[in-house]
């Protein structure tokens, strides 16, 4: 580990030190860098967070169990469903409880419809922040179809609150098995797209290639998770690792690269698009009949601890609840995957130039209320 | 060898020309087939289409008490939605009234509804036994005045259907 | 047919029958000088509204459509909001290079319009060293850029401008030797020699491959001239927020803006000059009836629609491509480029000596 | 009219700047203030000078672009009379491309057109 | 590693850990000077190998503040569970772990921010998401300030 305090000594000679955010266009929120220069490149940054601190572990503890949810929607607001997935499976085993399968094949369905549209967004800004303009429009124009799949079910497009402890809040759309097999056609014609405009651009190649190399042992040093802990070759797929709700019933591959850099991390993230196509289609016609909901007399977690590990978009969540057998938790803590993934930049980003921890920071893909919650 | 390597990264020089140049003219093929096809175009103008412009089925907009034709709703004031709301977004003021049996009994006077704190979470609707809210597909909510976003969601004049006796 | 000459030596000599040589040197300056801020302000509305219309159709948007019919007066609302914003000091900036950045972008894309001939005889001045003067004057405008930044005290601007120096001592190079091939052919460095050259065939297409590789390389070193995408590093959006403009506010800024887009049409227009034939119509061999069916539309109108292709194409680019990184840009210039550009002079040298152009 | 259409447009350059600036300062609003009067740092106050000797990774390609650009100037006028000289214009450009050539062949192998 | 098999080796470690309340993974109460030691020992030990730690965080219980660590191994399918529990609420203090796993840096210092848990021989031990001048450790139970909305 390099000792973040020599950096910080080398700060009294005259340095050129500019601060990246909190308005900053490719900060992707309000995430400070701290970047020491000399000429383009960096000799050291330091990340500052807390902008949008808005302690939901505290509010949590005032909360109940079901309430908990529409504060989980808002840390990693991309991938709301899944983080209320982890909620509501940690709830459900600390009561010892299991909900049926079809609701285990329906929020399987929509944690993987949440992270194609994570990875859309993800891949719009990320051709922004290299300054291909283009590919924020057509990312948006193809996540379209998947908010409006979750608005005509759960009534909103973002935090959508709706996988609850104990089920779902409602059943499914009539429509919704029919527009997600359209949406899968739709989109299995636009992924190519995506690679002809940027994947197999020679400027783009050129710009991401060996940029930003994180090793597999840097990456787990420091838990780096998801997508971008998975382009290093860290084999850290919850969905594989400890299996959740419909995932033991459906065959995907884990995408791993070996490289670690910049562009393997890209290239983790559309493949996992594929694979998350994969899975929908061996999903969606078989959703099971059964309730939505278990009949439960009171969302309530007997005294004990429990943690529960799902995979985001971006990472591994963890969700650990503490509890005195009240309605509302007595601690609970999220174990975030892009905080783990913001601290490692300083080690990224060192040597190279300012314009590649742009691709950098955009590469580990971070949603900046996820770090501060 | 030290020839061979030469001419071999000649050839890469050369390659990486036609790569470069071959890649660029694919990305270009794409924005470009784009700006021949007007049909693409997914923006809409949306003042202009808000006649035709349906939400869909289950959206979130906003709350409102159900009121039949007789201008009734249903709320019998158990307080379940004020109290399952995570923000506190729902005040419902009742007065007691006694009732033609002698005993007396909560009317709902003002069912507050704060929209500057609703998170839209849908908690409140499920939880209701009576079926007595639901969410409309308002969706423009902007004013300039954020008093006006507190809300009396009973309409003036309302009874509920359970006092009605 | 449609020659200027006639008109504006009519102008000219009703001028001096009337007036005294003062006065009618005086009356046809205020002429000349109404006239260019006509055009530049209707070519720069027009250039920022098309932009705006590109780059919506490409990315499946519909772009401006409140102002005017098709939003047609969009960049005239904005030219007036812009005029009418505050313009902000920056404490501890050196003031009077801040003042005099706007000033010397916008000298450099004004009198670079001087040479550029629209039209038989519809060109201000035909200097016989066109091409030199042209080329001299447009890569002042970087250097204004080059103050801008320095001069804001902006770290973002310092970055940018020191961005812009590496793109100038790069690309300067490229647009010099490319122009020398199309020189070559032509044995003349004046514009109205070189279309006169073009008589019988645009230059694209009478000099084979190494002229079509000249034009190319012409193109990507003019859109790194003229610091677009994906050349853009001086202003670099998303690493710098705004670059070397980053601190100016209200119309200094437009000014850079405005800039901009006449530096690319000025690089489209040489383009056109040099290699589309300038205002000539297209003409295919013995198609006796085809050609006078083009010698038909105006020779201003060729001129504009040949520059508007080239502008399209730089606009094609800049919202396709990622933006470069400096050391590739460079490493672009010094690695590929610059051999290219001169074997290819070479390849041109050759043909010319062996009349092998049509 | 020839002789000062190049000044008319400096001229016109000059009337178009000062004009604009000169009526945004009486038509916009003015109303300065310390922190607006701050460079832009994404809202964070700027730390230490900005002014500083700045290393730059280009140096040494400014330096060979001078070589260059003093040569390609010197290309210009043999490029104008290259069609009526003929074949000894010819041998000696590939002469003199053939100098310069070299000079960046070994400028790219001593890695001067690298990135350091 | 069994279970069994890591009780065994962390007893002979710290002999006066305790079991722990958690169901779901293997749970050991260590005394806070034991912590690092064991920590070494399991991510150097080739047949443990605990080189990924998931999760560092602290609660307010009644008999203190306990600081739990979550590891697990890339290479065998085997968790453990830490707790440190410090009674001692005024100057709470524990060895840090973030010489073994440089992710535990920040993690750390989230815990010193929101409970006021000192990590001996840290780097660079300061807030992460509040401000420097902030009195308190909000995530303490008996944290009290005018932005609390009492329902």
């Amino acid at each position: 580990m390099e000792a973040t305090l020599l950096d910080f000594d080398l700060r009294d000679k005259e340095e050129y030190i500019i601060n990246m955010g909190p308005q900053h266009p490719s900060t992707h929120g309000v995430l400070r860098f701290e970047v020491c220069l000399q000429g383009e490149q960096i000799k050291y940054l330091r990340p500052h967070c807390g902008y949008i601190h808005r302690g939901i572990e505290k509010m949590s503890e005032a909360l109940t169990y079901p309430q908990l949810i529409h504060l989980t929607d808002r840390m990693d607001y991309l991938s709301a469903h899944i983080n209320n997935e982890a909620v509501a499976l940690c709830v459900e085993n600390a009561m010892g409880v299991e909900v049926s399968d079809r609701v285990k094949y329906i929020r399987t369905i929509l944690a993987e419809l949440s992270r194609i549209a994570s990875h859309q967004l993800w891949w719009c800004a990320f051709g922004m922040d290299l300054g291909a303009l283009t590919t924020f429009f057509y990312g948006l124009r193809d996540r379209e179809h998947i908010l409006d799949i979750f608005e005509e079910t759960t009534g909103s497009r973002l935090t959508q609150s709706f996988i609850t402890p104990g089920g779902l809040m409602a059943d499914v759309h009539p429509n919704f098995q029919k527009r997600i097999k359209e949406f899968i056609t739709y989109f299995r014609k636009k992924l190519p797209e995506y690679d002809q405009l940027l994947t197999g651009n020679i400027i783009f190649r050129e710009r991401t290639h060996g940029i930003g190399v994180m090793s597999k042992e840097v990456a787990i040093d420091y838990g780096v998770t998801g997508p971008s802990g998975r382009g290093s070759g860290f084999t850290c797929d919850i969905r594989k690792i400890a299996p959740y709700s419909a995932y033991p019933f459906v065959k995907f591959n884990e995408i791993t690269l070996s490289e670690g850099d910049t562009y393997s991390r890209y290239v983790v993230r559309i493949k996992e698009m594929w694979e998350s196509l994969n899975i929908l289609e061996q999903l969606v016609d078989n959703i099971p009949q059964g309730p939505t909901m278990l009949e439960l007399k009171a969302v309530k977690a007997p005294k004990g601890e429990y943690y529960q590990r799902v995979e985001t978009a971006r990472g591994e969540l963890g969700v650990y609840i503490v509890s005195d057998g009240g309605p509302s938790p007595a601690r609970i803590h999220y174990r975030t995957p892009n905080f783990s993934n913001l601290f490692v930049i300083n080690k990224l980003a060192k040597g190279h130039k300012i314009a590649d921890l742009v691709a950098i920071s955009g590469s580990l893909d971070l949603v900046i209320p996820d770090i501060d919650r | 060898m030290a020839l061979l390597k030469t001419i071999k990264a000649i050839g890469k020089y050369f390659y990486d020309i036609y790569d470069g140049v071959t890649s660029l003219a694919r990305g270009m093929k794409v924005t470009g087939s784009y700006f021949l096809k007007p049909s693409s175009i997914v923006t809409q103008k949306y003042p202009e289409n808000r006649a035709t412009l349906k939400m869909f089925d289950n959206f979130k907009g906003e709350l409102m008490l159900i009121h039949d034709e007789n201008n009734k709703h249903s709320c019998n004031v158990c307080n379940t939605c004020a109290r399952r709301c995570p923000n506190g977004s729902i005040e419902i003021i009742y007065k007691k009234v006694e009732g033609a049996d002698g005993r007396t009994k909560k009317v709902l006077d003002k069912y507050v509804y704060h929209l500057e704190t609703c998170s839209f979470c849908g908690l409140c609707v499920p939880s209701c036994d009576e079926f007595a809210l639901k969410f409309d597909e308002e969706f423009e909510h902007a004013v300039f005045d954020r008093g006006k976003l507190t809300k009396v969601l009973n309409k003036p004049g309302s009874s509920s259907k359970a006092t009605k006796e | 047919m449609y020659d200027f000459t006639p008109f504006i030596e009519s102008i000219t000599s009703y001028l001096n029958e009337n007036l005294s040589p003062f006065w009618a040197g005086l009356i046809s300056m205020v002429l000349l000088g109404v006239g260019i801020l006509l055009f530049y302000a209707v070519l720069g509305l027009y250039l920022v509204y098309a932009e705006r219309k590109i780059c919506a159709r490409m990315q499946n948007r519909m772009g401006p459509n409140r102002v005017g019919p098709g939003g047609i007066f969009q960049t005239i609302a904005d030219l007036i909001k812009l005029l009418l914003k505050e313009l902000i000091y920056i404490r501890n900036a050196d003031s009077l290079l801040f003042n005099i950045a706007p000033f010397i972008v916008i000298v450099a894309s004004i009198m670079a319009i001087g040479a550029i001939p629209f039209a038989k005889g519809l060109q201000a001045v035909d200097l016989n060293i066109g091409v030199l003067y042209i080329l001299a004057i447009s890569s002042m405008g970087v250097i204004g850029i080059l103050i801008a930044g320095w001069a804001s005290n902006s770290k973002y601007s310092v970055i940018g401008a020191m961005r812009s120096g590496a793109q100038v001592i790069s690309y300067e190079l490229s647009v010099g030797l490319a122009l020398l091939g199309i020189i070559t052919f032509a044995g003349s460095m004046q514009f109205s020699e070189i279309i006169a050259s073009q008589e019988d065939g645009w230059w694209i297409f009478k000099g084979h491959i190494p002229a079509m590789i000249a034009f190319v390389i012409f193109l990507i070193a003019g859109t790194a001239e003229t610091n677009r995408g994906p050349f853009d590093l001086a202003e670099a959006e998303s690493e710098l927020t705004a670059g070397f403009h980053t601190e100016y506010s209200g119309i200094k800024f437009a000014f850079f803006f405005l800039a901009e887009y006449m530096n690319m049409f000025i690089i489209a227009a040489v383009a056109t000059t040099l290699w589309l034939g300038g205002w000539l119509p297209f003409h295919l061999f013995r198609w006796g009836a085809f050609n006078t069916v083009m010698d038909f539309i105006p020779p201003v109108f060729w001129f504009f629609g040949k520059a508007a292709f080239v502008i399209y194409l730089m606009m094609w680019f800049k919202w396709t491509f990622p933006r470069l990184r400096i050391d590739q840009l460079l490493a672009l210039e010094w690695k590929y480029l610059l051999p290219i550009n001169l074997m290819n002079l070479i390849l041109i040298a050759f043909l010319t000596l062996m009349k092998w152009h049509f | 009219m020839e002789p000062y259409a190049l000044l008319t447009f400096f001229l016109t350059a000059a009337v178009l700047v000062g004009g604009a600036i000169a009526f945004a300062y009486y038509a916009a609003p003015s109303l300065p203030g310390l922190v607006k009067s701050e460079p832009y740092e994404c809202g964070i106050p700027t730390e230490g000078p900005t002014w500083i000797q700045f290393h730059v990774g280009y140096y040494l390609y400014a330096i060979i672009y001078l070589i260059f650009d003093v040569e390609t100037v010197f290309i210009y006028p043999w490029a104008v009379v290259m069609r009526e000289i003929g074949l000894t214009a010819f041998i000696e450009i590939l002469i003199f491309f053939t100098i310069l050539g070299l000079g960046l062949l070994y400028a790219w192998k001593k890695n001067a057109l690298t990135w350091e | 590693m069994q279970t069994e098999e890591l009780i065994t080796l962390i007893t002979s470690l710290a002999p006066d850990q305790k079991p722990g309340i958690s169901k779901q993974y293997p749970e050991f109460i260590l005394p806070a000077e034991k912590l690092h030691e064991v920590a070494k020992t399991l991510k150097e030990n080739p047949q443990t190998k605990m080189d990924y730690l998931f999760s560092l965080t602290a609660s307010d219980r009644k008999d203190g503040l306990n600081v739990i660590y979550h590891l697990t191994s890339t290479e065998y399918p085997h968790t453990v569970v830490f707790r440190v529990i410090l009674a001692d609420k005024e100057n709470p203090m524990v060895a840090t772990v973030s010489d073994l796993w440089s992710g535990a840096e920040y993690l750390e210092r989230e815990v010193f921010d929101l409970f006021g848990i000192k990590f001996e021989n840290h780097p660079d031990l300061r807030r992460l998401f509040l401000d420097d001048e902030w009195v308190g450790y909000p995530l303490r139970k008996d944290y009290k300030d005018s932005f609390i909305f009492e329902r």
